[in-house]
């Protein structure tokens, strides 16, 4: 395992994220409360929890992409310094895949059957002025393909015409096109079995050392986090339940949630083992308890937990969780005075 | 190597499709009661001979097939007739020859009426298609794009209710309309006997009654083409491709036009080719209510009149147009759609 | 999203998610409304068309009045009266025609899904082959070879009009097939006809009705269209049949707009109740965002309304 | 040939097709506008389409709802095909809006003692519209192709008592015929003289299949154009050998929707209409510029209450079936239903007062034969209650509905009409309501007109049928309807049988005294009327409209209304 420097430039700190969704005739449902995390030049940070814990809903807040009934109500998203909630939607528009590119789950449907392939990461490059030569644009898409190891033979092929693991270098072709400083990988190993994981997994490590790339990593596999991510935020229910880097994570979680979450994740060296679960479902967005919303699953609840939702304490340096039973340590990180901010108040 | 195979397989399927629609066509207009010496001309005061005459002009003295006098009423016949003697085979053979048999009703040859008949169809049905396709399209394109506004609401109700519209209500409304409010003639593909000074005069001649028709005919297929169009682009802009390119940081219109409207085209592309059959009834109803010189007209009038010979050349000619539609539309789709060619 | 058929199947949790759809609880209106004139159009109608009235020339297209509040017709009659009354034969039409089709349709697309192989390609290709087939020579066939009457239209509009359910219907079965449930049911030993009966067919049936409810707009629409073809009964007075009449015995001419207008605004009507009913349905059995990446909505970023909460 | 007399009697069913128009220019002799020839250079009326410089051509714009269905006249069936040919081409005879012949190709006629032989001398230096002389050669050569051309449905029936056509040296042409007639002319009427140079060329199935579309004749107008389903574009000959007209253009224009054809003349499109609703006729009336005329239709037509009376004995053998309510059979029933039937009502409802009551089966367009003098059995509903009362017909179950005297069979008739009448529906609502006050039930069922065949004649499958037929000026097939011989042929409606009546027809085939035969064919139409064979309830009137505002001179005082035809297209002329 790697590690970066402590101390390397940060690329985007996000700051008090809360996005809402609003349903007709309802109370907007909270899908993000208060989320903050940094992502510094060359980290990968593993963004982790269950379907519907408000992982893709991040994501989306990020790039600007949320639905339409989506809406971010509170925060900042600092990139290299300008607030992207500040720009216009055009100027957004430039932002995107320019510096902050995005690796789809499932790219089967992420690439549009009806194009080739090559067609789909030139577009990209032309868009944003990368490259404006026909020629070289052309040799920009073949040598981004070499890149994730796909023939420069297959750029004028459709995308039904790829392997599933195919596909998914294409993606990351595609994302490479204009060399942006963040890729959001979102689940980009889901639906493949496991030896294409195994090289998607790989290959991405390897542009990550060779192009020095930030990678926003969501996933739901713990086993994917421990080999690709530097620091961990595990997300529950839409608030962050513990933020830290991977090896407190994975040796001292202080959450209960996080906990449980090792615990159902099998052994790597046995993937056949039976997966165990953690018992019950995720709260659903339109129906949260009142207290802490992990509460309901919780083996530790006790009265408080059900009345009042905990703030992000820090544990120690760099190290959060959002649990009542964690003291908060009076020494918080030195270089975010602010940090953890505000309670999590609902 | 794939495509062509696949091209032989629809055209295949194709000319398969229009033998039996031939061999059905044959037997259905065998199965109805009445022929040319009863259907058309109704006089039971003509001589014995002269009915003779008119079956034998029209091959009716012939068995149908084998074994069978006539389908209706059902009379056996000899089975050892020579087959190439039957009304069946004399038919295919006229078919294969371009022949089309004679019109009870007018004695000309069936073809002849159907050439004069459809370019005049054709004008119409291809105008007001082009029309509905186009307005019908860019409804669809806006209510989809603005999906649960109030404009999507109103171009949704809107469609909904010209979908609703019985067609020959509509165009005699529209009718009296057009000539009470603007003087626009009530019949006709032109004034006859017109004296234009230029081609341009004769065209706007033509043009003033191709207004009315073409206008009925636009909205009764206006609201499905924009129906159709709406709930696939729905479709299309709920993929994640459309969210790729958007993340890609393409513009709006951008995506609309590269990565949208050439995938929801693809079920517009089967749905117009299969429409054509649809449009022969609304040509029935708008060319009679304006007396139009095509071959909806014509139907109308066979029907009635129980023109047989016509009416199985003009649901051929149909049938056929249809089939060949559809051929081009699976052709257009495997351009359209690259999966296609290996499917 | 065929999950949702199951969390539907409770008629209150029906009627939660049909409340939602605007266009739905219209058409659910509109739709009520011709059903309970049809119902009740004895104690609604001022007139009988039935009866037999001593008409003199004046009454023949009588503007309308205070006795005739949408005037007469061209035989002297109530033209509001026949109207009424005619949205019970064009219901009778569209409900009876509807269910030939839709019966036709299920049993070929529940068949060729279900059994697939030879079954399924035979049959597939038949309704390839009807769909390409203008439907108006089998109309003007079928019709020349019974006597005009208003079961032989229906017969004939049903007949004609199953391709549609049939493709649909297929899809679905397909897609069923597939289930965990089917399949566990297939894996204990269960026969064809127990699982089509017991596990394909409820899955289906939702699809079905909303499929029947449009076929119904359909069937009006194409019993006009034989009416005006002349192909039609002329002692049932449909909406469509009225239409004949005005558009045969020249209303128009005699400006007599009343005896046109009425039936083609109840066949616009009920086939817009239909549609407007089949969209509300579609809504609650395959629940469509109706929203969509490009979608324009809320102001995406509004730092400062979240004190709402 | 035993059949009794066979004339091409073109029949057709109430509904659309009115056929066999007749029709007569004026008699040359007595041409009273001729005058008027220079007036094509007066201008035309410049409201419309009509351009108002002089030298545009005048042209009337005739709208219809039919269109001709050949130009062939071997094969053509329809009145509008008949209208045409009546234009472009001449024949022996010219039939008068009065009623009477007149000669037209021919100057003179000689016809020999026993009426055997008929010499037309044919007018000298008429001429085809190509140019081409037009002499008794043509006329024979025409005559004769009727005659021996097997693929010409109806016209061989017109030539059956030729023995021989030929044309002398003379220019004259001898008729020699087989036996004596008295309806020379209304066998000739229909007989147009074809050009030999254009036809002679034809052979076999050649001839019937030839479409004709350059129509090369000899009448007072020519054929420019001419679209199927469209128009047919005339031009007016100035100088015709009898009379040309004022007008030098003359367009049919087909509009298949009767109401946008009206609608044509509000709006000026077209300047007359020979085909309309008659529900247009309110409304027309008050319109400004409109004129409106109706009267006995050119072409005879009568609409039939049939009864099926066939007698048992009288069932065909071979084909009938006699499934007909056996009280039909009585003439009480008949009568009764007669005097419950409110014609004045049909006449207001169906033809909206357009129409003459009704008395026999032939119309009163046939001026002479036609017997006025019958008394018609009155509507009362309470005297047909008492006839079926006295005849033993009672409603012995109490359910509104009369039983046979037996008390079997109750009164329930099948009343049939054909699908394609837009007339016979609200006629059958009508009847079912009045002979319902008379205890006598009735089931309605429209049939297509192929199956209603199949169930009348000589099937006998049915109670009553509401149909029609159309007629030649000569009474002849009409009456030959009514005959026993016709049972088994499928041309008696009724199987009525009467060997008086059958006596009389044969008497009257023969008759060569007019005024002789007339008396006979009244007496036939009296003893028919008294046996209630049919219920006669309307006969229809033509109605036309034109616009006052175009053209003037229209003929509208003549005993028949027919504004298409060439008496009225001669001599109209623009309004200045």
């Amino acid at each position: 395992m790697r590690t970066i420097k402590r101390d390397a430039p940060i690329l985007l700190e996000v700051n008090n994220l809360s996005t809402d969704f609003l349903v007709a005739g309802q109370e907007p449902a909270h899908a993000l409360v208060d989320i903050n995390f940094r992502l510094r030049e060359g980290e990968v940070l593993g963004i982790v929890g269950e379907s519907g814990c408000g992982k893709t809903t991040l994501m989306l807040s990020l790039m600007r992409l949320l639905p339409a009934n989506g809406r971010i109500t509170s925060g900042q998203i600092n990139f290299m310094n300008n607030d992207l909630l500040d720009l216009s939607e055009r100027e957004m528009g430039d932002v995107r895949w320019k510096n902050i590119a995005m690796i789809f789950q499932g790219a089967m449907n992420a690439l549009n059957p009806v194009h080739t392939v090559g067609r789909q990461i030139a577009e990209a490059i032309i868009q944003h002025n990368y490259i404006t030569d026909k020629k070289a644009v052309t040799d920009r898409v073949v040598e981004l393909l070499e890149l994730v190891g796909i023939g420069a033979e297959r750029k004028d092929q459709y995308p039904h015409q790829y392997s599933g693991g195919m596909r998914q270098r294409a993606m990351i072709a595609m994302a490479l096109a204009c060399n942006p400083q963040v890729v959001i990988a979102d689940e980009p190993t889901t639906a493949l079995d496991v030896m294409i994981q195994a090289q998607i997994l790989e290959l991405l490590g390897t542009l990550r050392d060779k192009l020095g790339l930030s990678i926003l990593f969501v996933t739901h596999d713990l086993g994917v986090v421990a080999e690709m991510c530097d620091t961990v935020l595990v997300m529950y229910g839409g608030v962050t339940a513990e933020y830290a880097n991977v090896d407190t994570i994975f040796n001292a979680p202080q959450h209960p949630y996080t906990q449980e979450l090792l615990r159902a994740f099998p052994d790597l060296t046995k993937p056949m083992e039976k997966l165990i679960s953690i018992p019950g479902y995720p709260p659903r967005l339109n129906a949260l308890p009142a207290g802490c919303r992990f509460a309901p699953r919780c083996p530790h609840a006790f009265g408080r937990c059900h009345v009042e939702a905990p703030p992000l304490h820090g544990v120690q340096d760099r190290h959060f969780a959002s649990c009542h039973l964690v003291e908060p340590e009076s020494n918080i990180s030195p270089e975010t005075p602010e940090f953890p901010g505000k309670s999590n108040e609902l | 190597m794939r495509q062509s195979r696949y091209l032989l397989k629809k055209i295949g399927w194709a000319l398969l499709t229009v033998l039996i629609v031939i061999l059905l066509n044959f037997f259905l207009f065998r199965i109805l009661p009445g022929d040319p010496a009863r259907a058309g001309i109704r006089d039971p005061r003509l001589t014995q001979d002269a009915v003779a005459a008119i079956r034998e002009r029209f091959g009716l003295d012939k068995p149908v097939i084998n074994c069978f006098e006539s389908l209706n009423p059902v009379k056996f016949g000899s089975c050892g007739v020579n087959p190439l003697d039957t009304q069946l085979f004399i038919y295919v053979g006229n078919l294969l020859q371009g022949e089309l048999g004679i019109s009870y009703h007018t004695n000309r040859p069936v073809l002849d009426m159907l050439k004069e008949q459809l370019w005049n169809t054709v004008l119409l049905i291809g105008a007001a298609q082009i029309l509905a396709i186009f307005f019908g399209m860019g409804l669809g394109i806006l209510a989809a794009w603005r999906a649960r506004t109030t404009i999507d609401y109103t171009a949704l109700l809107a469609s909904l209710t010209f979908w609703s519209l019985p067609t020959f209500w509509l165009g005699i409304i529209l009718l009296f309309w057009g000539s009470n409010q603007f003087g626009l003639p009530t019949g006709g593909k032109a004034t006859p006997g017109g004296n234009f000074a230029t081609v341009w005069q004769e065209w706007a001649d033509v043009g003033r009654h191709l207004l009315l028709p073409t206008l009925t005919y636009t909205i009764v297929f206006l609201g499905e083409y924009m129906l159709i169009m709406r709930s696939t682009l729905l479709d299309v802009l709920s993929e994640d491709y459309i969210l790729t390119a958007k993340a890609k940081g393409l513009r709006t219109v951008q995506i609309l036009k590269d990565h949208a409207l050439q995938n929801a085209m693809l079920p517009m592309v089967t749905i117009i080719a299969l429409n054509l059959g649809f449009t022969v009834a609304g040509a029935i109803q708008i060319e009679t209510v304006f007396s139009w010189p095509g071959l909806g007209g014509a139907i109308f009038e066979a029907v009635g009149r129980k023109d047989y010979p016509m009416l199985q050349g003009a649901f051929l000619l149909i049938a056929v147009s249809v089939i060949f539609a559809n051929l081009i539309a699976d052709l257009l789709y495997s351009y359209l759609d690259p999966r296609v060619q290996a499917g | 999203m065929s999950d949702t058929a199951v969390s539907t199947t409770s008629i209150r949790g029906f009627w939660r998610s049909f409340r939602r759809s605007r266009m739905g609880l219209i058409g659910l209106f509109m739709f009520l409304v011709v059903v309970l004139m049809a119902v009740f159009a004895p104690a609604i109608a001022p007139y009988d068309p039935k009866e037999v009235v001593r008409v003199t020339i004046d009454d023949i297209y009588a503007a309308p009045s205070a006795e005739h509040w949408l005037g007469t017709d061209d035989a002297g009659r109530d033209v509001l009266s026949n109207f009424i009354y005619g949205s019970r034969v064009s219901l009778i039409v569209g409900f009876f025609a509807s269910f030939i089709s839709i019966f036709i349709g299920s049993f070929v697309g529940i068949v060729a899904g279900f059994y697939g192989g030879r079954a399924e390609n035979i049959l597939m290709r038949f309704t390839d082959i009807m769909l390409v087939i203008p439907d108006l020579p089998l109309a003007v066939v079928i019709v020349a070879l019974t006597k005009p009457s208003l079961w032989n239209i229906i017969f004939v509009i049903g007949a004609l009009g199953w391709t549609g359910s049939a493709r649909l219907v297929r899809s679905q079965t397909l897609a069923v097939k597939q289930r965990k449930f089917v399949l566990r049911a297939r894996s204990i030993g269960a026969g064809n006809m127990h699982i089509i009966r017991y596990h394909i067919l409820p899955m289906v049936l939702p699809l079905i009705v909303v499929n029947t409810v449009l076929v119904i707009s359909l069937a009006i629409l194409n019993e006009s269209t034989l009416s005006f073809l002349g192909l039609s009964d002329p002692t049932a007075l449909s909406w469509g049949q009225m239409l004949n009449f005005a558009f045969t015995r020249g209303a128009m001419s005699a400006r007599a707009w009343w005896a046109l207008v009425m039936p083609g605004l109840g066949i616009v009507w009920a086939v817009l109740a239909c549609t407007l009913l089949g969209q509300g349905l579609e809504q609650v059995l395959n629940p469509r965002l109706e929203t969509h990446h490009l979608a324009v909505g809320v102001q995406m970023v509004d730092r400062g309304a979240e004190v709402q909460a | 040939m035993k059949k009794i007399v066979l004339k091409l009697w073109l029949f057709l069913w109430i509904a659309g097709l009115l056929v066999a128009c007749g029709g007569g220019e004026t008699d040359s002799a007595d041409t009273d506008s001729s005058e008027s020839a220079d007036t094509s250079s007066e201008t035309a009326d410049s409201s419309d389409a009509e351009a108002s410089s002089s030298d545009e051509p005048v042209v009337l714009r005739v709208g219809w709802a039919g269109s001709p269905d050949t130009l062939n006249p071997g094969t053509a069936v329809l009145t509008e095909a008949y209208t045409i040919f009546e234009v472009v081409y001449d024949s022996m005879y010219q039939l008068e809006l009065d009623g009477t012949y007149s000669l037209e190709l021919a100057d003179s006629l000689d016809v020999s003692e026993d009426g055997l032989v008929y010499t037309y001398h044919i007018r000298d230096g008429i001429t085809f519209h190509d140019g081409e002389p037009l002499t008794a050669e043509d006329v024979a050569f025409s005559y004769n192709l009727y005659a021996s051309q097997e693929d010409f449905p109806f016209l061989p029936v017109y030539t059956e008592f030729f023995d021989t056509v030929e044309a002398d040296d003379g220019n004259n042409l001898i008729i020699t015929l087989t036996d004596a007639i008295p309806n020379i002319q209304s066998q000739l009427i229909y007989l147009y003289v074809l050009p030999e140079h254009i036809w002679g060329g034809l052979e076999g199935a050649a001839v019937a299949e030839f479409e004709n579309e350059a129509m090369i004749g000899s009448g007072p107008f020519k054929m420019v154009e001419y679209a199927q389903n469209e128009f047919v574009r005339l031009e007016g000959v100035k100088d015709h050998y009898l009379q040309g007209p004022t007008i030098d253009e003359v367009v049919f224009q087909t509009f298949e929707n009767q109401d946008a054809l009206v609608q044509a003349l509000r709006t000026g499109q077209v300047d007359m209409i020979t085909e309309m609703p008659n529900t247009a006729v309110v409304s027309l009336r008050n319109e400004e510029n409109i004129e409106l005329v109706s009267g006995p239709p050119l072409a005879p037509s009568v609409t039939d209450i049939i009864f099926n009376q066939t007698a048992p004995e009288n069932c065909p053998p071979d084909d009938g079936l006699c499934t007909g309510h056996p009280a039909l059979q009585d003439r009480n029933v008949r009568l009764a239903l007669a005097h419950a039937t409110d014609k004045q009502q049909i006449i207001d409802v169906v033809l909206l007062g357009l129409g003459a009551p009704g008395l026999t089966l032939i119309p009163d367009s046939l001026g002479v034969f036609y017997n006025d003098s019958l008394e018609d059995y009155a509507y009362d509903s309470t005297l047909a209650n008492q006839i079926l009362d006295d005849a033993g017909y009672l409603d012995s179950d109490g359910d509104g509905i009369r039983e046979m005297p037996d008390g079997s069979n109750p009164l329930n008739l099948r009343m049939n009409w054909p699908s394609d009448s837009t007339n016979a529906p609200r006629m059958a609502e009508l009847l079912a309501g009045m002979w319902g006050e008379i205890g006598v039930g009735t089931q309605l069922q429209a049939l297509d007109p192929d199956a209603l065949t199949a169930t009348c004649c000589p099937t006998f499958d049915f109670d009553v049928i509401l149909w029609g037929w159309g007629s030649d000026p000569d009474p002849n097939f009409l009456l030959s309807v009514m005959l026993t011989d016709e049972i088994p042929t499928g041309n008696s409606e009724t199987g009525y049988s009467n060997p008086t009546y059958d006596a009389l027809y044969l008497q009257q085939a023969v008759e060569l005294d007019q005024q002789a035969r007339i008396d006979t064919i009244w007496e036939m139409q009296r003893i028919v009327h008294e046996d209630v064979v049919y219920i006669i309830p309307f006969y229809e009137q033509s109605v036309q409209a034109f616009r006052t505002d175009r053209f003037t001179g229209w003929q509208t005082d003549a005993g028949k209304i027919a504004l298409e035809d060439p008496s009225s297209l001669l001599v109209v002329e623009p309004v200045r």
